[in-house]
């Protein structure tokens, strides 16, 4: 293994030679596209393919399956090098819930077959992937799902609704929870399907949130075919790999920085909107000590993330501290919206038209779909729970789960 | 609900019950998906002149019914549970107090029995800024020979579409940030040289900033002494203050019981979510919360009613605490109501939009809170 | 009845004549020597004997049984008067439990023999009782109680251990909750009895607290005898006489405003020990923000219990309410404790000594003393339980109560 | 806890196991009930010296170990674990940081090693009032033959009895308010015309009024250069609130441990209270705020350490959010204990005293978070 110096020049060299410079710092709106459209064209078709072939799409994951096999602090080194020439890991994006979850459940419980078929496409960013999880009248109470799978043959044919299955429209696999035993208990009985979007037995049907449109679906499931391959992990234990799934998801939900934030320091836009006294404090005594405050809780969240980091030893591991992780990067943000919505006073309070700016208008969006932080991938609610019983070993209260 | 009175208990279940029959909250949404001229639809407001609600502070002698602040309250909080849009409170509450405490006999001839039966729609333009900050006021009213020119903007006036006559607060001497040189004027909105532009927001609700250029209004526009006006203008914040902050209540108690309905109902992990302790003594967090708001809410129009000598203490306790409960409830309204809560065809994310800008009319919690450490003099 | 008027002015006649001069304006002093002292003297004690004579120790209880037979707007009259001319009802200090729960709860469950035989020594203020209520074990699970009653000819024997008997050791009677049958549910099996603390069988051992010296006892009960005749309300049904008394101890600790509290405005202790700015402000904005916050927090409770009192149209009854303003006047209470500490400063963390001024050591007394106003009367959370169940109409949950 | 390193480590838990056996809170409550002269045991002390505990910050050529700050706060949080009475903090890391940032080398010659070895307690007198506002200071150092005479008054110095010297901020210039004209000084505690009043506070730690009168100090008294000493006083109040946060998380975690011991064994209502989804998710609040406050105290640390660039941004984090969770602990440390909370006998008042003073010295939450804001420059 290369030493880290070297491998920075390395990285140094390869981005030099194929990261085209005319997307550099264009990383709002590669975020942006790849986050909606699968067909690219010219500088960021040829961005996704180099760093398809260098295996840098997803670098941790082994080489065989499209990644570079990277160690994290190898890693680390790559994400720093392209923040710092202004480029931005598009893969991810492109592969819905690919990367972030998919394929490191995959990795580990899935068979070689699997391995071999589905990785390289999430690794190259060609295949998106949906997860359908939720039901309607389930909620947070994942396990009480009713869509079901009975064999047919080769295949698995899967029958019922899910909702918030976040892209669906535009996904060409999808990873849906299933019942493959009505007989057995609540959280028995269930398996992990994949199968192919691209099937006229399944729907979807776009969900319009309070901010807007979305990128979440309905899915129906009509008779839909999953190949029998296409199991992940034992049949009528999907609840383990949810589970593992889940927390795949919760890690990659415990930082508090959005992308895309303003490159302006967040009491610089307060100072703009509200103005300061003679002694340059903001003009809005009561304001500003909820906005220290919230500042406070911004660098503590960050500093945490880093010693807990620092205390795994590198080891970058799904931790029991996800859960605390999750919930206050959750408050960060949110309360960081709430408070950009007040400094900005009746600016902030826009829908639409030329009377407000893109960033009033922006702020009143993420405003109202941050709202779902602390809804989805397990519920503040849930996380406290989970804190309580998994890191506290406070015994089971009446809300299982 | 305070002690009410037979009247005031009979003209609130006649409000709610017209409400919810006529102009339950889906009315407001489809006046949001039709995107109405001035955010309200006609029949609503002449409903509501029918069954006298524009005259319900307005004098007898003036046209209206003389019945004060707590039972208009009343009929806000059932249209605060609706979101029902209409410019009732904007002119029959807020512009007719303006007459009522700044106007001369003549002038309350002129406008208070058009605002009782509804044929004017008076509305105050104040604020210059995203702020709420009233001695702040920069707009000029400047002499000239018939009377007085102004020249400026107002921003956030409720209604200002709408509107057929304004109130406005502007300069008549001294600088942005004294109170001392500030006047009132009331004018017909048409005047020439005034602009209006309309404000998409996000509750749906009609507001507009409005420019003034060049703009002669005559001698007899002055709404109360030249150069005394702030302590007028801040009368009549103080009442708009009161009156919202019944509307919020309402917006408010419907959240709440939308979502104590959903805690009773909503069945996961095998039990009906409101037997979860958590949630549970959340719901126990508002509903204690509401109380404390309704009271303060009440306390304060009943001050302004009898004239009391603690009206401004109160307007300002009862806006902070009412938005406080308010922006607590409305996010508990998502987060409990939880991935439904998000969706647009649910109402929760209607009555959201709504709390924020309610929370910043005519001064936030903030505001509030230092202008009444401010009145209690620390 | 006499109207208000004409009543009004029979008690200022009243009080001239009877009110000693000498105790005027002395109400904290009459308070703290009422609460700990039966032997009064002198002025004390006929402005005491003055007060039974009248009814007006407990002025809303029938004359037969010691009071006056005012009605509540009457009541209110009387000590408005005595406010006025700085007069002060101790009784109900001398009483101990006497007047505010025992009394009230005796006048709904009890005999016309009980009534006859314990009333009029509350209503004159010679006989001091305590409650026998917790239990070490127990805590705000009253039900759980193990103190043992088994007949014995004529009397009740009593065994076990009480604990937070208020006044145990200066009183003359004592209302213990007990169990007289073992075979029964927890909440059946319970009954109510009232015995005499001056019995060698009862032993006393005063409990120090973290604010010093308290009003609190264990007591022990070794073969310790009530009368037959002094079972409140039915045998094994104790559990109803017990949840109104608690009802009316709820009502009378939903008052934020507490005796002898200082005649300066809060916000004036403020400035005086932490200064204003130019404009006259508080010198420390954070502080001053919270101030508001617990000032306008205070008036909002005082407007609350004046809202629900005419709403019920002046009955003053035991409301469901009474939770609500429980718990908001504890929060009003101990917060105003906690920020009386922080804007003294260095002054107000003293324990004792002459470095320290008597309003700072009181503010740590009664801080530390005033954490028990969201333990007893039913735990801050037990209030919550309540609401949510009983005015919410919310599903029982798992904690029972 | 920070990636200790294995020294760190070692030191850790040579801490825990000594002041667990030989030190634990229940001595603390003798040494309270026996009024000790000094609210230190001399035998408490004597022992940490034998370990070398104050010479932990001082450099090795005079005569320490030099192992650094965050070290220290691994031991200081042991001791904040039990409340252990000493001189070490006041002394050994703040007095030793004074002498070392503002002494010159004979001035570190002449106190560091008598720090080191204990020999000497050297103690910090700034605040002159109630609360601290380190630029108020107004104990004049004026001129005179032989150096200067100091006059005036300082409150609350910690260790102020037992203290062997002191050092003291005056103002060589300038009036009270001004950042410019401060000078540190460091005399001995019995100089003439120096009175010490001993202070008799809730937390039963030794903390003293000192008066100054006409006290007569040599020139080379002067620590750091004439005027110049705010910085100074800052650079050193800073170690001092990062100190004490170590302390504080220590008195703080202690109170978690024993709450969610308290919580997973008492039982009411037939279960275990721990299992009551109210008690577990506030359980799971402290959980949260203690990893939070942790995080930000070892940064701080660290940052001394490191001679960072934050430094006094985090040390003001660090004290405002310790204090927050220890204000927040100490308070549901009574709450989730109930009654037996409220006894003597049981601990947690010792707890909660403790926590009240540790979160007002060298400036409370309020302080911190005014500071924290002006250094991020709004």
């Amino acid at each position: 293994m290369v030493n880290a110096t070297e491998f920075r020049s390395a990285v140094k060299g390869w981005l030099e030679e194929n990261f085209p410079l005319a997307l550099k710092g264009q990383t709002a709106m590669l975020l942006e596209l790849a986050s909606v459209q699968n067909n690219l064209e010219g500088d960021i078709l040829l961005w996704r393919q180099n760093l398809a072939q260098a295996g840098y799409g997803a670098p941790t994951w082994p080489k065989a399956y499209g990644g570079a096999g990277l160690t994290h602090p190898q890693a680390k080194i790559l994400a720093e090098e392209m923040k710092r020439v202004g480029a931005f890991n598009l893969i991810p994006a492109l592969a819905g819930m690919g990367v972030t979850m998919v394929g490191p459940t995959v990795l580990e419980y899935g068979t070689d077959d699997q391995k071999a078929r589905h990785l390289p496409g999430i690794a190259s960013g060609t295949i998106r992937w949906c997860l359908g999880l939720s039901e309607p009248s389930a909620g947070s109470d994942l396990a009480s799902l009713t869509t079901k799978a009975v064999a047919d043959g080769d295949n698995w044919l899967l029958n019922g609704q899910k909702t918030w299955t976040s892209g669906a429209d535009i996904s060409q696999w999808c990873g849906a929870l299933v019942r493959t035993d009505s007989s057995a208990k609540k959280r028995d009985g269930i398996s992990f399907l994949m199968l192919p979007m691209d099937q006229a037995e399944i729907k979807t049907r776009p969900i319009k949130l309070i901010a807007g449109a979305s990128p979440f679906c309905e899915t129906f499931f009509d008779d839909a075919k999953a190949s029998k391959d296409d199991l992940l992990g034992k049949p009528n234990e999907g609840w383990s790999v949810i589970k593992r799934l889940l927390q795949h998801e919760r890690q990659s939900q415990t930082s508090a920085s959005r992308t895309g934030s303003a490159r302006e320091a967040f009491q610089d836009t307060a100072k703009r909107y509200v103005g300061v006294d003679a002694q340059g404090r903001l003009d809005d005594a009561d304001l500003r000590i909820r906005l220290a405050n919230h500042l406070m809780d911004a660098t503590a969240h960050s500093l945490t993330v880093r010693r807990i980091r620092e205390e795994a030893r590198g080891k970058v591991e799904v931790s029991a501290a996800a859960s605390i992780l999750k919930n206050t990067a959750t408050q960060v943000a949110q309360i960081k919206s709430e408070l950009t919505l007040e400094l900005m006073g009746y600016q902030g309070l826009g829908w639409q038209g030329d009377s407000f700016n893109e960033e009033e208008l922006d702020n009143v969006r993420s405003w109202l779909s941050g709202k779902a932080m602390s809804i989805y991938g397990g519920s503040y609610e849930v996380q406290k729970n989970i804190i309580s019983k998994n890191i506290l070993g406070l015994p089971e209260n009446t809300q299982k789960g | 609900m305070a002690a009410l009175t037979e009247e005031q208990t009979m003209i609130r279940d006649q409000a709610r019950s017209w409400l919810t029959e006529q102009y339950p909250v889906q009315k407001f949404r489809e006046m949001r998906d039709s995107q109405a001229e001035f955010a309200f639809t006609p029949d609503t407001w002449a409903g509501m002149a029918e069954m006298g609600w524009p005259g319900i502070l307005v004098p007898e002698q003036y046209g209206g019914l003389g019945l004060g602040y707590l039972t208009f309250g009343v009929v806000l909080e059932e249209i605060g549970r609706q979101l029902t849009a209409s410019p009732l409170f904007a002119s029959a509450f807020v512009g007719a107090s303006a007459v009522m405490l700044a106007g001369n006999d003549q002038q309350k001839q002129q406008w208070l029995p058009a605002i009782a039966d509804g044929s004017q729609i008076v509305t105050l333009a104040s604020d210059e800024g995203p702020r709420h900050v009233p001695a702040a006021i920069s707009m000029q009213a400047s002499r000239n020979s018939g009377g007085f020119e102004l020249n400026g903007n107002k921003t956030f006036v409720l209604e200002g579409m709408a509107a057929s006559a304004l109130v406005v607060a502007a300069r008549t001497a001294g600088d942005a940030g004294d109170q001392q040189g500030i006047s009132l004027f009331i004018l017909a909105a048409d005047t020439d040289g005034i602009s209006r532009h309309a404000l998409a927001t996000m509750d749906s609700r009609g507001y507009a900033n409005i420019s003034f250029d060049k703009v002669s209004i005559p001698a007899d526009a002055l709404l109360g002494e030249l150069d005394q006006g702030y302590a007028l203008l801040e009368a009549i914040l103080d009442r708009a203050s009161a009156g919202i902050a019944a509307e919020m209540i309402g917006t408010a108690a419907q959240s709440f019981d939308m979502t104590l309905d959903y805690l009773k109902n909503r069945e996961q992990f095998g039990q009906v979510i409101g037997s979860f302790q958590a949630l549970g003594h959340r719901a126990a967090d508002l509903y204690t919360d509401k109380e404390m708001a309704r009271s303060c809410m009440e306390a304060a129009l009943q001050a302004i009613d009898d004239n009391g000598e603690n009206i401004a203490e109160l307007c300002s306790l009862s806006k902070c605490k009412t938005g406080d409960f308010l922006h607590f409830m409305s996010n508990q309204l998502i987060q409990i109501h939880g991935g439904i809560g998000m969706t647009d065809e649910f109402d929760a994310g209607l009555y959201l939009k709504r709390a924020r800008v309610l929370e910043s009319c005519y001064g936030n919690q903030a505001y509030h809170r230092d202008r009444y450490a401010r009145l209690l003099n620390f």
